[in-house]
């Protein structure tokens, strides 16, 4: 789960990592608002759940209070990679003396969560990545003891030179790590990290992910979500207990399991067709979940064809093809749908399917294939 | 021979009196595998299916000596759960359970070491030694004995291929689904080794998917320390990026984990990678006749 | 540190632990407002920093309401192993089923925190700890893991067979450690800890000790002490950077060094004196902390004699006997005076002290003896 | 030979533009360590009395192949310093520092077992190795090369005992200030057994006071595994229960701790308790000549 950059900074807040004050508005009208009794500059922020807002002109400097509302004008409403800009924040502008890259994340490699710090802030961390890789510390901290002291001052020296910067800056550090474990975070970036002309150390745009898997013991970051359309999509589908992710193709794919579910799609595509969705139903073969998926499956205007790829293991097939039949009788659709079953109980599950005049095959290529027939017609 | 499991493992179930734990004993036990224990808080005395039921694993490993552990329990007790197993002393843990915080996972791993415990998963489906023993939810009559040792990080497509190595009578060592999640226990590298030491071993399956750089690594260490063929499949080529295809590893971010870089990593260690799941048992073929030439 | 039953049970329900509600009443008055609304049964408890309050009949089961008030005439204004109670609890009566001990404490052995958990509760745990050891179960606690929930279950499994009361008993002991970490604490007892005949599970007695060293980054704790008189002193002293405790001899001690502090001790027992304190003044050769010292040894009205006993190390003798000297010269005394130096510049030392036309002596042994015979005089 | 240091010592001290630190950096080596680094956070290139400072326990063993190092940080932060030092691969670590709050130590300890890294401390004199080496704020004087090993854990009292020592001609291996504190680094059975493993300690003197059972379990290792003489004192025969004697270990409480059980342990164990420390001398003497007989 991903929040907007505004709540970031106040959880950032919340834990006493310093962030310039911001106001965070809807319309013209209170951006108007906001601005109305600040004297110096100020930044308008399009507040998307999209990366690379600044080149898209999501970010602007407004030196005057007049400047800022003709930002936010030409911001809200503006579309950044597919998202339209419904709010953006208003915030204190800052003297920025260097700035800084932080960042959390969770390691498959040392199977634990390692500091990234950088002196090349301000940037994507992914081109430092690719260009200057040397420039970026990696620290991988034990979960056990959390970042000690010692770790996250020996951190800091690396970036910073004056000791009272480095000390402002293992602090910041420590309770970066603080609210990333507290918050069951997958990602937490404070990017850039500045030192203002009067040496303070300002975190002044912030991203955060969260483990969809600890959601349920994070109500206040639940709290925080704010999906879009697609998105909510598939919170419903999640709510189902079924994993949905639309795409753009043509040829809606309902599987159980999650491997097979990608291996399908990339079958498709093999034989020159295009996977419409991402959808793995799991285990089970009852009848509700075939409904449900299928309906959010033909939800999608663009599908001409679905193809059913169940292979049957603890679950036998045969008890997926009567809890598929009983599932089609409900659904009414005219987009056209193949059938796979294979593995345990296989040959009893296809006649079954068959007596209802759908079309069946025995592998996934012939259902690829199949599938790419039916929705070219 | 085979790796992790075989005919002398001694399984105890935690969350036996749950329903899947329950399901999953009965068919192990079914299958072959030593079924000695089950662990549910305050069912001890009761039995589920034969097996008997204990408090603790601590009680379970001293009532029937179980040195193996399948976890069932939910995902938010899941890593409370593999951390009793290895404190009790056993040796290799399976953890079935799917959805288990990340952070819980990080937070056990240090532990594991210290205690010198073997993890698997979590969300995982378990292993097998076809005709000896069946750890997990796997489908047992789908595998057969064999030499081919297999490592996946998914569930059905693991059945998929099994299903047509058995039809291609390609017998298994061992099969192990290592889980889709993105901090889990033995990964590649480790079964990879396990494959190379294992004499009954000849030909090793990868199948791998999007995600972190761990078929990568694999490849890498294929090049320097296997002399094993190894055969290798990735789902989820046309998945998009930053999207989580149902396992939460198997997700495209920043611009690495990609399907494409994990084939040209297999195509330069010169591991053949199948373009579909049905070109597995060919290609494994092609390099057991080089073997056995 | 140590805290009354009425602070505990306060950061006991602070932390979640399932307390009985309850009132601290100064005055008789007090009870019974403290009783006007109440229907059951009562229980008024004397708060005195002393164990053993049941047995001296500081805790009184009260029927009614006068009861109550009766028991609250006896209990306030009563002394309990020297302290006079000033202050006593009123709480619900419980119906008690079954009662068990818990408690936390360090463990010099193990290194870590041990929880102690027994069957036998409501009595001193170190009766228990005499007459049946095996009835205490202790278990140390991992300090990076923290007590785990399996842990805490598997402990509570020993002392309750239903599920129930298992979960109940293994959160207090998780909640238990929880504050016992989060407030430095050396001892967190629950005693008893009760099942009562809805079983449910309550602490109805709790004790507390704090760390000393740990009470700088404990403000809330360091709020709740409530020191007697001979504590004020001690805590006096320390903060003039003095060891100091109040003894029933007749010898005041001055020694610089808490282990060679105690040996001057014994070593005035063994030659049939009594001294009357430990006082350390650490290593500084300071005149200002020897004039303190000298205050508080004389505010003792029992001391008959002073043995000066220093050591000189890195600080040497003579350094000392300059402080002693200057020290000296500001105290106006009767009270008779011997010195001892040792050391390194011993000699110096000495004989500048001589010159002052002070007693002084080279060994311990030969000061311990003349402090005897000036305090016999 | 010596226990835990000796004239190859390589010193670094934390804390070493702290007032403490730097006087005693300058006494340590006055003395003859080898103090090749001090650390101070943010001063790295600066020198005390020509010691160079650097910014991490890291850099200092990077730049000098420091192998021990000596804490004076204020007690607040004691802990990590240790940490630091243990992390940089520091053997031996002496921490001076007074009052570290117990759960600070009680954090400690495992990572220092996992590390495998040594600890003295904290609330502790130091040790020394006399005419070698000098580690901790020890007066050096009172100190002679000889035959004795001493381990105590008091400060005063300690060189009250080896000024007597030193007078009687009786010189030392290494003398370790164990210190005060309840939750403490390498205590008696620790030492002892470096002392009976060290062919030049021909006799060892025990200085325990009040507090926990840490005499006790010497005595019994004393029966059990020592073949070299051990005289003892114990401190705190006139403590009353219950205070805290200067030193936060030294409380009796519950009925354990306190002198006369200690003295008890060691009379079983044939450990002669001197009566005052003017005793300890004599009873040495008599238990050397009884060796060299």
């Amino acid at each position: 789960m991903k929040i907007h950059e505004y709540q970031a900074r106040q959880i950032f807040r919340e834990y006493g990592i310093p962030v310039p004050d911001d106001k965070l508005c809807h319309s013209v009208k209170e951006v108007e608002e906001a601005v109305a009794n600040k004297n110096g500059m100020t930044v308008i922020k399009a507040q998307v759940l999209a990366g690379g807002r600044g080149k898209a002109g999501g970010v602007k400097l407004a030196k005057t209070k007049s400047e800022a509302v003709e930002h936010a004008k030409k911001i809200l409403g503006m579309d950044i990679k597919g998202y339209t800009v419904e709010k953006v924040l208003v915030t204190d502008a800052v003297d920025i003396k260097k700035e800084f890259y932080v960042g959390l994340i969770n390691d498959r490699n040392t199977k634990s969560v390692i500091l990234m710090v950088s002196a090349e802030g301000g940037v994507e961390i992914e081109e430092v990545a690719k260009t200057n890789p040397e420039k970026i510390i990696k620290y991988p901290i034990d979960p056990l003891t959390g970042l000690l002291d010692y770790e996250a001052r020996n951190i800091a020296m690396k970036l910073f030179g004056d000791i009272k910067l480095v000390r402002q800056a293992a602090s910041i550090f420590q309770k970066l790590y603080k609210l990333y474990v507290a918050t069951d975070s997958t990602l937490a970036e404070i990017n850039p990290l500045i030192v203002n002309t009067e040496d303070q150390i300002w975190a002044i745009d912030g991203k955060m992910n969260f483990d969809d898997n600890a959601l349920f013991r994070q109500p206040e970051i639940l709290a925080m979500r704010e999906p879009d359309e697609d998105e909510l999509k598939e919170i419903d589908a999640h709510e189902k207990g079924l994993s949905y992710i639309k795409l753009d193709g043509t040829i809606g794919c309902m599987v159980n399991g999650a491997g097979l579910a990608m291996a399908t799609m990339d079958m498709i595509k093999l034989y020159g067709g295009s996977p419409a969705n991402f959808l793995d139903i799991g285990g089970s073969s009852n009848p509700q979940k075939v409904v449900d998926a299928m309906n959010i499956l033909l939800s999608d205007k663009n599908v001409k064809a679905v193809m059913i790829n169940i292979f049957g293991g603890i679950t036998r097939c045969d008890d997926v093809a009567r809890g598929l039949i009983k599932a089609l009788k409900i659904i009414n659709t005219d987009v056209p749908i193949v059938v796979r079953l294979s593995g345990t109980n296989a040959t009893e599950g296809l006649a079954m399917i068959e007596q209802t005049g759908l079309p069946t095959v025995k592998t996934m290529s012939e259902a690829a294939k199949k599938a790419i027939e039916l929705s070219n017609r | 021979m085979s790796i992790l499991i075989n005919k002398n493992t001694k399984l105890v179930v935690q969350g036996i009196t749950g329903r899947d734990g329950g399901f999953h004993a009965s068919k192990m036990k079914e299958y072959g595998t030593q079924v000695v224990a089950g662990v549910s808080p305050g069912k001890e005395g009761e039995t589920v299916n034969g097996i008997p039921v204990f408090n603790s694993v601590e009680n379970a490993v001293k009532a029937t000596g179980a040195n193996t552990s399948v976890i069932f329990v939910p995902a938010a007790f899941a890593a409370d759960a593999i951390l009793e197993a290895s404190a009790a002393g056993i040796d290799l843990v399976i953890a079935i359970s799917e959805g288990v915080p990340v952070n819980d996972m990080i937070r056990v791993m240090p532990i594991l070491k210290r205690n010198k415990t073997k993890l698997i998963g979590p969300n995982c489906p378990g292993l097998i030694t076809p005709g000896e023993s069946l750890v997990g939810i796997l489908p047992g009559t789908i595998f057969k004995k064999g030499n081919v040792g297999l490592m996946s990080r998914s569930g059905t497509l693991t059945y998929e291929v099994v299903n047509m190595l058995t039809e291609s009578n390609l017998g298994q060592t061992t099969c192990v689904g290592i889980g889709g999640d993105p901090v889990a226990g033995l990964y590649y590298l480790d079964l990879l080794e396990m494959f190379e030491n294992d004499p009954d071993t000849e030909a090793v399956v990868l199948i791998g998917e999007i995600g972190g750089d761990a078929e990568e690594q694999a490849a890498r260490f294929i090049t320097e320390k296997m002399s094993k063929p190894v055969v290798a499949f990735i789902a989820g080529q046309t998945a998009p990026s930053g999207k989580r295809m149902g396992h939460a590893g198997a997700i495209i971010s920043s611009g690495s984990g990609t399907a494409a870089e994990k084939i040209a990593a297999f195509d330069k260690a010169g591991v053949p990678v199948a373009k579909e799941p049905s070109e597995i048992p060919l290609l494994l073929k092609e390099k057991l006749i080089k073997i056995h030439a």
